[in-house]
């Protein structure tokens, strides 16, 4: 009888994730269709913004032929589909490269930040959350409350300003915008596109510390941003959980408070603390557009703004695409990662 | 007794004689909960504030906040210019009174627009499940798949700057987390006896969804838009501030700060006044919210 | 299985906890022994049995006020006891037991490591060794395929079996007494009795004390040797399990009468007529163990 | 009056098949009082919300006044059958006073009067004129069931469906609460389904039973026939045995069904 | 919390060492608006710092005196001859020009370089194809005569200069053909590819390009001529005035190339930092549309001339980074006349409105892009047109946007600036005062038709103005239609703009020219 358990966990499991492959696909099918329905509804000329302000006519023609304009819109719509499907995000008028290859250059720099910052968010923020739970109406737990409460509130580009004006500006002590100093451009091959990685690669320390001081004021930024959502998060699931019986359980068991706190209550908030990882990374993703048009940092953020700022539809939708797929697929993994530890999702 | 005293007792009746004192009871009862909350009352003064400059910003403001004196540009704090003047001479205090009108624009219209979606997508689709739950999920899923502003920066971008596109944008991707929100609760609350009760009763879809399944998720719907509002006033700053949201002259607060940033260095003020009272305006709403969801969610934390 | 020296004393336990109206009193002076033998505490809900229990192993939240004029353990006073020490004799000393075993066990680990982690915390033994030993008390609450249970989830196991679960790991450490809390009430009546008949083999094998805290008084009194009643936070009386019948208060008197049952007459049950002045007489328990 | 044919139900479907009802019959007469009696999961109550109409995944035939019922039920069917659920917390819309959860039943059905109609079955339930604006968090079990009971009786419908009504009461509540449906029943000649877990409380207020297991029927049996002993099934025995109380030596005969 | 001080500890260590920037001695580093470039292929270019990349990174074949415009010189064309019925001009190629792969420059080069940019007909192509070359006729238009000799058969004789300024534009570079043409594919001449590389022969030589980034020239060692004094230019894109200037002021960068006003007046009083200024040729003005019934009347025309506070936008809002000009050609251009007839003049605008009967007022949009000091322009002419009793609504909008509103000639009022494209004064009096056809589908667009100016008699003037083949004369000829224009035309022409340059007290040598293409970076010294 267990045997058979057994497999139906197995044949269970595969069933729903073929079900969510098939979630996701819909939904992939969707984002294209927004996208695309953005695209056509823009009121740029998108002719003119490749050809440009002092074309001739018959280079203007010329252009809108090639772009596909002339054809019904329902089939420029499979044509979209199926090239954002063979990866060809169009080309950017900005870069005049495809869309796809700026964005691969572009993503590490976003990517290096919103991992430094969620590094920072989930060993800050939620043993911060912990505590707080732990300690209700404790000094600490208002402090975290705080904190909570200021990431909830403070305009993060406004943040982003003045700590440029007082780090950079006033104090001296930390590099200013930017990922490394001008002058360092371009010695180091871009082999991951991370900045420290490429310079441990190269084994160019002097750049390697310059990077390492450049993203500390952004990094810093965005993960108390993460800090204070995982923390405030962390703190209402342990609360949630320190209630629950199996508590009771392990601490008439005799188990260390420590024990129940970290090992059964913590263990439990594990599994909802995986989505809102998940969904603190996306948000970090996005926060970066506002960060990184402070900081001037040249990630996908930026990219974007620039694009939209010069309405570059191709760049914008493609990074929204790409932004929305990442999400998509850091969506899944965390849904993956919950079927893998929550026995009861199984 | 004293007359205080014989109010409280009145509302606080355990045989309450008419609907109205049991509705009043009830509320008197939130009422002193809430106001327990020091922070939250804080908050709710604030916001309170908020109304009340917004709508006599015309008494409050000592100048137009449109009208531009070259002479006077970049003045610092003084007893003419309580916030200084910006880089074409306007009164930085007239703007930010003016700028509160903005504010409320913005998060009122979102929250008229993405709310009732939200909740009317959310209960019929936890309410009737099946396909109808397959479909609209899925609707409300391709829009939670974007990140937030990026999407409203991509509508933005469609729709062209300017505070009503920056609205629709943020009502667009606000509403699905309320379905969602919605749903969930309607999904518990479905499977309740007193559902089955009233549909024993012989009550129709229409009068169990509004009549006995929406006020129960309302109050935790409000608490998260309440939440929610200072993320959209972030948010509605944060494309002010890329050039994407309300556009100049208007004295949008975001707008204003992101003109402030060129004149960062030697002129503070033209920053700090707009940018904090984004920070206020949106730390009013957290504790609100904070408050309200102790009271009208017991289910979470405190 | 009556000794001479009682395994626990309590002397005027009374717990209270603040409430918008003020302190709200949910036991008051209760005291009673116990040797080791069966004693059930049967009372209605709010009549204070469950905080009474968890006094004891002082597992109520922070802000409930306790104060006893003694609790001694195996002549140890309890109320004496470090938060530390008070550790090394939950679960080591006196288990228990709670009602629902869904919730009661960690949802995310699977019942196997839940029991060996009951033993391990008071023994240092090998990894194998106490797994050993946890497969071993599984089959002593007679589970017939301790391995394959062992890997199980608490949401893969019966109501039974889960309970069946939670006495292994409550009786795994040998305490010597067991606090069992409306064990068996989320569960059939059959397998209520198969659960209680296991507990009941094992405590008399063992020669612990059991507190069996019901609301079944018919299943109390057929169970236990000695029953404390309980209404409002206090004692009504402590009578013998086979004197049950015999008793004159008009409490125990009213809960017996308004049972209905099989070969009963199908008119009228009896109902129970409260009398405030029950709340007022104290009732001493402080007798037992012979 | 009720009659119930051949009855089936099966959730899910391909691994979470599940089937919860077999092949279940019974006829229930006009003005009797109908037990259901099996341990969880032996589809009891299941069968009880086929017949009020809160599941539509069954197959077979219920038929109330020769009248066969389908999946989908009028208007007028709910003034002819109603229903009491198991927990007194959950079967009250907690935002709704004692008085709006009975007023909505009248308003559906247009049936006018209002106020009069509610402080009417208020009455007849037991709970005065002081309990009609309270909330339910202001009540206590007992009372709420008093108002779920009113909440049934105040459309006046013939049959009325008992799920466990008394399970999640004290005692002492349930004998006032089983007193309260046996007089009710007599003064409205209801015709009733009870279902419990609790044989005691079934054969206090039941003419005839009917024992369930694992969703099958077990047997039928009368009132007097369970008094008597007049027991053909060894389940049914076993059950009657453990409702007795603990008897160390009795258990070792149980088997696991 | 010891953690949290180690990291602390770990942080301040880092930040101890790493804020001591100077840039190298070799190396110039920039801050420049580079947003604009969407191509490097001199046959594409098009854009203010596009072009300065040519210049500093391709031979062109003319090249003018910085400081003099009306003095030509030749560049990849040591010299030239023209034929006497003014239609064939034949260039000397100059003899031992090195490509920066080593291949030698030769006439063919030339010819190839040319072709092309009538071949790709991408948007500069008009500069040269307005001398009648066609893909038909450019086997026989532009040829090589031998190996250092090209010649050019045009279609009309025009002015002489007006074929050499055009050759002096980013469309006269000399392109590698070997290079260019090994990089070729289906057919394209290897457009794809110069669109993100280099082929060229200039004093610096791209190293890296990431756009809306970066863009980094190395010394090109086989210039030459004058070889470039430091090794390597940094630019770096930083789009934000204050974020230059904190650059500048650390030390970070060398030279800061868009700081605004305010900024401007804020490092004014630092010895280490220097500024200079040079007059660009773009010019700032107001498009009144004559399809609205107010703006077509020539009183409002007037009166919205005499509305404009000049001098106050000068002094405050532009500061220095624009001057007070009224006619269509810039300073520095042959003919260009520097007479400003308009001040802000309410009671004189109010008298010519009330001759039409418009004393009360009425209402006009404008087209605004939404940048700096677009907006802060758009909200003084506001508060002047308001003194009138003209409400002006703003409507913001991103450049593409006021832009493809503006071609379809739906605005009211487009306040723009247009810069010149090559340096003759053709290149503005094309566009501001010729308007061939005024229908809506008219295949050429300039601004004169973009705000509806039908001008006939005009047109007729400019043409004529191109052909005159005395230079004096011409310079007379287009005076005299600067003068008309500015009373007559719909348009405000406000003012000319200045680059502001801000570098280190130790740069020396930067080049700033009257345009773009003019700013040269080779003699800079640090």
């Amino acid at each position: 009888m267990l045997q058979l358990f057994t497999i139906r966990r197995v044949k269970k499991a595969t069933h729903q994730t073929v079900r969510l492959l098939i979630m996701v696909a819909i939904t992939f099918f969707g984002l294209l269709f927004i996208t695309f329905l953005i695209g056509r509804v823009v009121p740029i000329d998108p002719v003119l913004a490749v050809v440009g302000d002092k074309a001739s006519p018959e280079v203007y023609q010329q252009a809108r032929l090639a772009m596909g304009l002339d054809l019904p819109v329902w089939r420029q719509f499979f044509i979209y589909m199926g090239s954002v499907l063979h990866g060809d995000l169009g080309t950017s008028v900005l870069t005049a490269k495809p869309v796809l290859q700026d964005i691969l250059r572009v993503f590490p720099a976003t990517l290096e930040l919103a991992v430094i910052a969620t590094c920072i968010g989930i060993f800050v923020g939620i043993p911060l959350g912990v505590f707080s739970a732990v300690k209700r109406g404790s000094f600490l737990d208002h402090i975290t409350r705080v904190i909570g409460l200021l990431g909830y509130s403070l305009p993060i580009f406004w943040l982003g300003l003045l700590a440029l004006i007082v780090f950079y500006a006033k104090l001296d002590l930390l590099p200013g915008p930017g990922r490394i100093d001008v002058f360092y451009e371009d010695i180091v091959d871009p082999v991951t596109g991370i900045m420290l990685i490429d310079c441990i690669i190269a084994r160019e320390w002097d750049i390697f510390w310059n990077a390492l001081a450049h993203i500390i004021m952004p990094a810093t930024l965005l993960g108390y941003y993460s800090m204070a959502y995982l923390s405030r998060m962390t703190r209402s699931f342990m609360i949630e959980q320190l209630r629950q019986e199996y508590i009771l359980t392990a601490r008439v068991k005799g188990v260390a408070e420590w024990r129940v706190i970290w090992g059964h209550a913590l263990g439990n908030c594990a599994i909802p603390l995986i989505t809102v990882v998940a969904l603190s990374f996306g948000t970090l993703l996005e926060g970066s557009v506002l960060t990184e048009t402070v900081f001037a940092w040249p990630g996908l953020g930026l990219y974007l703004t620039k694009s939209l700022l010069n309405a570059d539809m191709n760049s914008v939708l493609g990074s929204t695409i790409v932004v929305g797929t990442i999400f998509l697929g850091v969506n899944l993994f965390s849904d993956f990662l919950y079927k893998v530890l929550d026995p009861r999702a199984r | 007794m004293s007359s205080t005293r014989r109010w409280q007792h009145w509302l606080l009746s355990d045989s309450p004689a008419s609907p109205f004192q049991a509705a009043a009871g009830r509320t008197y009862l939130g009422l002193a909960e809430f106001l327990k909350n020091r922070l939250a009352v804080f908050g709710l003064l604030i916001i309170a504030a908020l109304i009340l400059i917004a709508f006599f910003a015309p008494y409050i403001a000592p100048c137009d906040p449109l009208v531009t004196n070259l002479v006077n540009r970049l003045q610092p704090l003084s007893a003419a210019h309580y916030f200084g003047t910006d880089e074409v001479g306007r009164d930085i205090f007239s703007r930010i009174v003016w700028g509160s009108r903005l504010t409320l624009y913005v998060i009122g219209l979102v929250a008229i627009i993405a709310a009732p979606v939200g909740i009317i997508i959310g209960t019929v689709s936890g309410y009737f499940g099946g396909l109808i739950d397959t479909i609209l999920m899925r609707i409300t899923d391709i829009f939670l798949a974007f990140p937030k502003l990026i999407l409203a920066l991509a509508f933005v971008a469609a729709l062209g700057p300017g505070i009503e596109n920056a609205v629709i944008a943020i009502a667009i991707t606000s509403w699905p987390p309320y379905a969602r929100i919605a749903r969930g609760e309607t999904i518990t609350i479905r499977n309740g006896d007193f559902i089955k009760a009233i549909r024993l009763q012989g009550a129709g879809p229409i009068r169990i969804i509004t009549g006995h399944i929406m006020p129960l998720c309302i109050s935790s719907l409000i608490v998260r838009i309440t939440l929610d509002m200072a993320g959209i006033i972030l948010t509605a700053a944060g494309l002010g501030f890329l050039g994407l949201g309300a556009q100049p002259p208007s004295p949008e607060w975001g707008a204003m700060t992101s003109t402030g940033r060129a004149y960062i260095i030697d002129h503070w003020w033209l920053i700090t006044m707009p940018g904090t009272a984004i920070f206020v305006v949106s730390l009013a709403f957290n504790l609100l919210g904070d408050g309200l969801r102790e009271v009208l969610d017991p289910k979470s934390d405190n | 299985m009556n000794d001479s020296g009682h395994l626990l004393d309590v002397k005027d336990l009374t717990v209270s906890f603040p409430s918008p109206r003020g302190e709200v009193c949910a036991v008051k002076n209760v005291s009673f022994s116990l040797g080791h033998e069966k004693i059930g505490i049967v009372g209605e809900s709010g009549s204070g049995k469950s905080v009474t229990g968890r006094a004891i192993l002082r597992l109520l939240p922070p802000y409930a006020h306790i104060h006893a004029t003694a609790i001694t353990f195996q002549e140890k006073d309890l109320l004496s006891f470090s938060e530390q020490e008070m550790r090394r004799i939950r679960g080591r000393q006196i288990s228990m037991v709670m009602q629902d075993p869904k919730y009661s066990l960690n949802p995310v680990r699977t019942v196997g490591e839940q029991i060996r982690e009951a033993y391990t915390i008071h023994r240092k033994v090998p990894r194998r060794q106490a797994r050993q030993q946890t497969l071993e008390m599984l089959t002593a609450v007679r589970i017939r395929n301790p391995e394959q249970v062992y890997r199980l989830y608490p949401h893969e196991v019966s109501g039974g079996m889960g309970q069946r679960i939670m006495i292994a790991m409550m009786l795994i450490p040998e305490p010597s007494l067991l606090i069992a809390d409306e064990p068996t009430s989320a569960l059939d009546v059959t397998v209520q009795l198969q659960v209680l008949a296991i507990l009941d083999d094992l405590v008399t094998q063992r020669g612990m004390g059991l507190i069996f805290i019901s609301h079944d008084l018919e299943l109390v009194a057929s169970f236990c040797d000695r029953i404390i009643i309980m209404y409002g936070g206090r004692i009504m009386e402590v009578v013998d399990a086979a004197n049950l019948h015999q008793s004159t208060h008009p409490y125990t008197r009213g809960l017996l009468n308004c049972l209905p049952r099989i070969d009963g007459d199908k008119g009228k049950l009896s109902t129970l007529q409260r009398d405030a002045s029950w709340l007022d007489a104290d009732f001493s328990a402080t007798a037992g163990g012979k | 009056m009720l009659q119930v044919d051949n009855l089936h139900v099966i959730f899910g479907h391909g691994l979470d098949l599940n089937h919860a009802v077999k092949n279940v019959s019974f006829t229930v007469g006009q003005g009797e009082s109908f037990g259901l009696v099996g341990e969880s999961g032996s589809g009891k109550s299941t069968v009880l919300n086929c017949i009020a109409g809160l599941i539509n995944t069954w197959q077979g035939e219920i038929e109330i006044d020769g009248e066969r019922l389908s999946h989908r039920r009028p208007k007028s069917f709910y003034r002819k059958v109603q229903m009491v659920f198991q927990d007194p917390y959950g079967s009250l819309h907690p935002r709704h006073t004692v008085d709006r959860t009975l007023k909505e039943s009248v308003n559906i059905h247009h049936l006018g009067d209002a106020n009069l109609r509610v402080v009417k079955v208020l009455g007849e339930v037991g709970l005065g004129p002081q309990f009609r604006f309270r909330y339910p968090h202001q009540l206590s079990g007992g009372q709420r069931q008093r108002v779920a009971i009113a909440r049934a009786l105040i459309l006046e419908p013939e049959i009325l469906l008992l799920d466990e009504p008394t399970s999640a009461l004290d005692v002492s509540i349930q004998a006032e609460i089983l007193n309260l449906l046996q007089d009710i029943s007599k003064k409205r000649n209801l015709t009733s389904i009870l279902v419990s877990h609790d044989l005691a409380v079934v054969s206090h207020m039941c003419d005839n039973i009917l024992v369930m297991s694992q969703g099958a029927t077990v047997e039928a049996l009368s009132c007097d026939q369970l008094r008597s002993g007049d027991i053909k099934q060894r389940y049914t025995r076993q059950l009657l045995v453990a409702s007795k109380g603990y008897d160390r030596a009795a258990i070792d005969q149980f088997q696991d069904y | 919390m010891r953690k949290l001080l180690f990291c602390a500890f770990v942080l301040m260590c880092f930040t101890a060492q790493f804020t001591e920037a100077a840039t190298p001695k070799d190396t110039l580093v920039m801050a420049f608006k580079i947003d604009d470039i969407i191509s490097l292929d001199p046959a594409e270019i098009f854009e203010f710092s596009g072009a300065e990349y040519t210049a500093n990174t391709y031979d062109r074949l003319i090249n003018y005196d910085v400081d003099k415009v009306s003095d030509i010189y030749g560049g990849v064309a040591e010299s030239w001859t023209t034929s006497d019925d003014g239609l064939t001009f034949v260039f000397k190629i100059r003899p031992g020009i090195t490509f920066a792969s080593g291949n030698t420059l030769s006439a063919e080069d030339v010819v190839f370089s040319l072709k092309r940019v009538i071949l790709l007909n991408k948007s500069p192509a008009f500069i040269l194809s307005q001398f009648g070359f066609t893909p038909e006729n450019i086997d026989k238009t532009i040829v090589k005569v031998d190996d250092n000799t090209v010649k050019l058969v045009i279609d009309k004789a025009y002015a002489p200069t007006f074929l050499l300024y055009c050759l002096t534009s980013t469309v006269g570079s000399v392109v590698d053909m070997k290079e260019v043409m090994a990089h070729e594919k289906d057919g394209d001449m290897g457009y794809n590819w110069l669109k993100t590389a280099y082929a060229g022969s200039g004093p610096y030589k791209l190293k890296s390009w990431k756009p809306s980034e970066t863009l980094i020239l190395d010394s090109n060692t086989k210039y030459w001529g004058h070889k470039s004094e430091l090794k390597r230019v940094i630019i770096r894109h930083i789009t934000e005035s204050s974020t230059q200037r904190l650059l500048l002021e650390k030390g970070d960068i060398d030279i800061a190339r868009n700081l605004g006003p305010d900024d401007i007046k804020g490092v004014a009083g630092n010895a280490d930092i220097k500024i200079r200024s040079r007059a660009k040729g773009a010019i700032w003005y107001l498009g009144l549309n004559q399809k609205n019934k107010y703006l077509r009347l020539p009183q409002v025309r007037q009166a919205f001339k005499y509305l404009i506070d000049y001098k106050g936008m000068e002094q405050t809002i532009l500061n220095g980074k624009a001057t007070v000009h009224q006619s269509f050609l810039p300073e520095g251009f042959l003919g260009a006349s520097a007479e400003t007839p308009f001040t802000l003049d309410v009671a004189k605008a109010k008298a010519l409105l009330k001759e039409v009967g418009l004393e009360k007022g009425f209402t006009v949009t404008m087209d605004t892009r939404n940048n700096e000091p677009t907006t802060s322009m758009a909200l003084a002419i506001q508060a002047t047109l308001a003194q009138a009793g003209i409400k002006l609504e703003i409507i913001p909008g991103e450049g593409k946007q006021t832009l493809t509103k503006y071609r379809a000639r739906t605005h009211d009022i487009y306040i723009g600036r247009w810069g010149p494209d090559y340096m003759d004064p053709h290149t503005n009096a094309d566009t501001f005062a010729r308007n061939p056809d005024n229908s809506d589908g008219a295949k050429a667009n300039p601004l004169a038709w973009r705000n509806a100016w039908d001008i006939p008699e005009m047109t007729k003037k400019t043409d004529a103005a191109l052909l005159e083949k005395d230079t004096g004369k011409r310079a007379q000829m287009y005076m005299e239609l600067q003068r008309e224009h500015q009373q007559v035309s719909p348009f405000v022409i406000m003012f000319q703009e200045i680059e502001i340059m801000a570098s280190r007290a130790n740069v020396k040598g930067f080049v700033l020219g009257p345009a773009y293409d003019s700013n040269f970076y080779q003699y800079t010294t640090k």
